[in-house]
């Protein structure tokens, strides 16, 4: 199991380092978004239910999606879907 | 500079005409000033200039580095993780455990720590997100300053794609998909005493259910049942139930009075007093501010 | 050196809470774009949270909800609920302010045309409105 | 039963909160404003009936939030300091709403003016549960509530300048909630404890035993630097300038008057309760305070007189104001901390009047800040041009006037101390000097007779903003602005001239801490 944890840690650190490196923001927004799951798991694995419900819906659900609407308005999303 | 001219100057300062620094000057160029002789400095334009870039940079790794750092030196002193007899492991965490069934009827100990035991905390933070979404409000509601001309002709595309687009699968996806998510949501809600989740996760979920249909059948849809003014009612609705009940049973328990709400039987779902009804609250507040963000977000209005 | 090293490996998730503070920070301070600041400034709260809650953790105990709810509790049987209900506290606290900088950013983008929070600000001085 | 007087704390709180909610449904802004008024005029008087009777009592107590006592559940902790203070903060805050109420009438839109009423009731809730908290928890959440509070009350003009200052204010800000949050997390780590009298046990425990003292001292570091943030001590002021500079005047009014203070009365709260002083004394904390405030001292004053933004240079002037607070704290003495509150008090009438005043003066100048286009401004609008002059004068420290009381007991309190003694007479001089240095030619060219703007439209070198309207110069004195300036006025020289009896209310409100 410590391992597990580990591998997980060593996930999140790379996440971390990751995203804002990232030159897409689409891109440097989805690795925010596995880095809020990976910490759901972790908690989970601590013995947190409650706060791995609430971090996934939030982390990977409602901040990615708001994250995603402003880049919408600031047109980073361009080219990822065809235009009429 | 000669003493009859500083004399002037003085005179000058004294009759408020001529200012001793260059700031009453319309344009502000900051000359020499004659308290401390120095050269003219550059006006900053607003470009800060290369070695200042570098110095913040700089300064800032070493700053957080710095903190690592310390940081790390003191977890190396701090109590070991996943250890018992660790400092946290007190009477407030025993008596949590130990009587918490007794004291707030909820199975789920997390739920009674946060809605019973100290539960203005949780008040402060239901008023946390309701400003956010009134803030958001102020910040994004349409007017004529927020929305250019080009974003409202981008809006407006948008809605023509979708309502043209064929999007079969999607649309009935929702429409098959929506009503479970809410109902998985109101489970969690209610449910918030006996098991893991509660009004903040599930009410997230029922947000998340209501944006997913916002977006597979367009924001009109869910505004024919869900409104701005709907929004205002709900939550002050239960905003003012949550600060009707929290403050009576802090009244009562401040002047020492005897709790009149029934616990109900432990384990079933009408159980645990106060906790489901402020539950219940804090899930359709959390719910509607998050369909308000993605509404504001997206559209500017609702 | 051993001694330390060891310490940091059985304290690992606060060493690595540690770590993704001090990213978080970095990313804070550092990064021009305004969404990177925001995603930094995640990454920093989701650290003091994972610290938070790793000290209420204890090896072998159950998380806090209760298996009967006819034998009293023993505290040697659940891990301490304390630190999750504050995460859960934070976590909602922490994601309006994700919200309210993020509606910010829109409205700047609207105004200005640019995620670049230095290039804003030399519009603002220059006194573009 | 208790005595009902001890449920004023948590009945301001909660009325506060649900005038807060209730304006949300409230579409008319007179109203939202009126509901306002009326709920910072009944906490101003309850709380001051709180105030008198506890100082004539000379007690203190604790209220439960909830059926469970200390160690277990929420409380709040009221004394007789923080009663008046918070019947003191009533007060400012309604004189600023007041004060400013042409100016936020023109800067917002009339459709979000509710919105703006609705932000100020909880910004004013959450600075009650600040100041009567007891628990630290309950602090981080009503710090978060503040922040944001005061980031909207700043962004609600919603102009280029004030959005860039809301996010680097906001970006700061959480930099401090985060800092705060983490000393939160390692002291729960080391203690187990979130109230402020059980923290007090816990921490005189392991300075006895010697555990956990690195930890300790980390985190003691972290939590003053988070405060310290938030209330733009010297090298963190960074935001300060922009934000209590472009935000319409009354919001500045409120942060550079009461904000701040909200933070410092936290800190000096966790100082007393949580550690004790002589406990603080062993991390050096106090030391590095002392420092960082001189520093301000000069620093602030110095930037405040290179601005020709009048708003701006008046922002400046709130960092060396700090300052001065921070000086009083760091000399970690009972006289010191008394000096402190006293400047606290001094400086949420001074600021507010100066900049309820220099908003006033902006506005007949046909709103433009530029220290050039303020010439004359005063013979404009007298009473503002009498209100800028007396709070100026009260930052220069003439006698009579709260500011130089400050001075007084700042430079009283230091006689008791080694090393720190001629720097502190050292800096209190300069500070003064460097005050005169901006604040009189000020004072001087807004009493200067001239009318720039005027001379530039008549000569045809600028056209009117409006060509069908010709610019009006000759405003009417808003009566509510009228009855915000005197009554400031008239708290900085009651506290320049009844300093002995405030000092002496002080000095027992410390010991009730």
């Amino acid at each position: 199991m410590i391992y597990l944890e580990y591998l997980l840690l060593i996930f999140l650190i790379v996440c971390a380092i990751l995203a804002p490196l990232c030159r897409r923001l689409l891109n440097a927004v989805l690795v925010f978004a596995a880095f809020s799951t990976v910490t759901a798991i972790l908690w989970l694995l601590m013995q947190a239910p409650d706060l791995a419900i609430t971090e996934a819906a939030v982390g990977a659900g409602i901040d990615t999606v708001l994250f995603l609407l402003t880049l919408k308005t600031a047109h980073f999303l361009d080219g990822t879907r065809d235009k009429k | 500079m000669s003493a009859k001219e500083l004399w002037t100057r003085f005179a000058a300062w004294v009759n408020g005409e001529a200012a001793p620094a260059a700031r009453f000057e319309k344009e502000y160029q900051p000359k020499h000033s004659p308290l401390f002789r120095r050269k003219p400095r550059e006006v900053s334009t607003g470009q800060p200039k290369t070695y200042e870039v570098w110095f913040y940079r700089v300064s800032a790794v070493l700053a957080s580095v710095a903190l690592i750092g310390i940081l790390l030196a003191t977890v190396t002193r701090l109590p070991l993780h996943g250890t018992p007899g660790t400092p946290d492991q007190n009477e407030v965490a025993e008596r949590y455990v130990e009587q918490g069934l007794e004291e707030t009827g909820a199975v789920n100990l997390v739920s009674g720590m946060i809605l019973d035991y100290r539960a203005f905390d949780t008040f402060g933070e239901s008023c946390v997100l309701f400003l956010t979404a009134m803030s958001v409000f102020v910040l994004l509601w349409n007017d004529k300053h927020s929305l250019p001309p080009k974003l409202e002709a981008e809006r407006k595309e948008d809605d023509i794609i979708l309502a043209e687009e064929e999007m079969h699968l999607l649309r009935h996806a929702a429409h098959f998909l929506t009503p479970f998510i809410l109902l998985f949501g109101i489970y969690v809600v209610v449910n918030g005493h006996l098991s893991p989740g509660g009004g903040f996760s599930g009410g997230i979920i029922i947000g998340s259910g209501l944006i997913f249909y916002a977006t597979a059948c367009g924001q009109k849809t869910v505004s024919r049942f869900f409104d701005r003014k709907a929004f205002y009612i709900l939550n002050f609705i239960c905003l003012a139930i949550y600060a009707g009940a929290k403050s009576y049973s802090f009244f009562l328990g401040a002047n020492h009075m005897e709790n009149p709400i029934p616990k109900g039987i432990p384990g079933a779902i009408l159980s645990g007093g106060l906790i489901l009804p402020l539950n219940i609250c804090v899930g359709l507040v959390v719910a509607c501010t998050m369909y308000a963000f993605y509404a504001l977000f997206n559209k500017g209005d609702f | 050196m051993k001694e330390i090293a060891s310490l940091l490996a059985q304290n690992h998730i606060l060493a690595a809470s540690v770590i993704l503070f001090g990213i978080g920070f970095v990313n804070l301070l550092l990064q021009k774009n305004l969404i990177r600041k925001i995603i930094g400034l995640n990454i920093m709260d989701t650290a003091i949270f994972l610290l938070l809650t790793s000290f209420g953790y204890i090896e072998g105990r159950y998380a806090p909800i209760l298996v009967s709810t006819t034998d009293p509790a023993q505290v040697e049987q659940y891990v301490n609920p304390i630190p999750t209900g504050l995460v859960l506290t934070g976590i909602v606290v922490s994601v309006s302010c994700t919200a309210f900088m993020l509606a910010l950013t829109q409205r700047l983008y609207l105004r200005y045309h640019t995620l670049d929070i230095d290039a804003i600000l030399m519009m603002v001085r220059k006194g573009g409105n | 039963m208790l005595p009902f007087y001890q449920n004023i704390p948590f009945f301001c709180i909660l009325l506060s909160m649900v005038g807060g909610v209730i304006t949300s449904l409230i579409c008319s802004p007179r109203w939202a404003l009126r509901l306002h008024l009326g709920i910072l005029a009944i906490c101003c008087a309850a709380n001051a009936h709180l105030a008198c009777i506890l100082f004539r009592s000379g007690e203190s107590f604790t209220y439960m939030l909830g059926h469970y006592p200390a160690p277990w559940g929420n409380e709040l902790r009221a004394g007789p300091l923080e009663a008046m203070l918070c019947a003191l903060f009533a007060l400012v805050m309604f004189l600023c709403v007041l004060g400013g109420l042409e100016d936020i009438q023109h800067d917002i839109l009339p459709k979000k003016l509710p919105l703006y009423y609705l932000m100020l009731n909880l910004l004013w809730s959450s600075m009650l549960v600040m100041v009567y908290t007891n628990d630290l928890f309950t602090a981080y959440v009503f710090i978060e509530i503040n922040t944001i509070a005061s980031c909207a009350i700043v962004m609600a003009k919603d102009t280029g300048h004030t959005n860039m200052a809301t996010i680097r204010y906001i970006i700061m800000s959480q930099l401090g909630s985060g800092l705060f949050l983490l000393a939160l997390a390692l002291l729960y780590g080391i203690t187990g404890q979130l109230l402020f009298p059980s923290l007090r046990q816990a921490i005189g425990l392991l300075d006895t035993t010697g555990n956990y003292a690195l930890p300790l001292t980390v985190l003691t570091g972290l939590m003053v630097l988070g405060l310290a943030i938030k209330s733009a001590l010297y090298p963190f002021h960074a935001w300060l300038p922009g934000a209590h500079g472009n935000a319409t005047t009354a919001s500045s009014a409120i942060l550079s008057g009461l904000v701040l203070k909200g933070y410092i009365i936290l800190l000096i709260k966790i100082l007393y309760q949580v550690y004790t002083l002589p406990v603080a004394e062993k991390s050096h904390i106090f030391d590095v305070l002392f420092v960082l405030a001189v520093i301000a001292m000069v620093m602030g004053s110095w930037y405040a007189m290179k601005e020709n933004h009048l708003k701006r240079m008046i922002a400046y002037s709130s960092v060396a104001q700090v300052g001065y607070i921070f000086l009083g704290i760091g000399m970690g003495t009972a006289a010191g901390m008394t000096a402190a509150i006293f400047q606290v008090m001094a400086h949420a009438f001074t600021k507010p009047l100066l900049f309820v005043s220099a908003g006033e003066l902006i506005r007949v100048s046909g709103h433009h800040k530029q220290l050039y286009y303020l010439r004359g401004a005063a013979h404009r609008a007298p009473l503002a041009g009498v209100g800028f002059t007396v709070g100026g004068l009260s930052m220069i420290g003439l006698p009579l006037l709260g500011g130089f009381v400050t001075k007084l007991f700042l430079a009283q309190a230091s006689l008791e101390l080694g090393w720190q003694n001629l720097l502190a007479f050292g800096v209190l001089a300069i500070s003064s000097v460097l005050n005169a240095l901006y604040y009189l030619p000020v004072i001087l060219l807004i009493w200067t007779h001239g009318n720039p703007l005027k001379e530039e439209l008549d000569s045809g070198l600028r056209q009117a903003p409006c060509r069908s309207k010709p610019m009006d110069f000759d405003l009417p004195l808003p009566p509510s602005f009228a009855v915000a300036a005197v009554c400031l006025m008239a708290g900085v020289v009651f506290l320049g001239v009844f300093f002995n009896p405030t000092a002496d209310l002080i000095h027992q409100g410390l010991a009730l801490l």
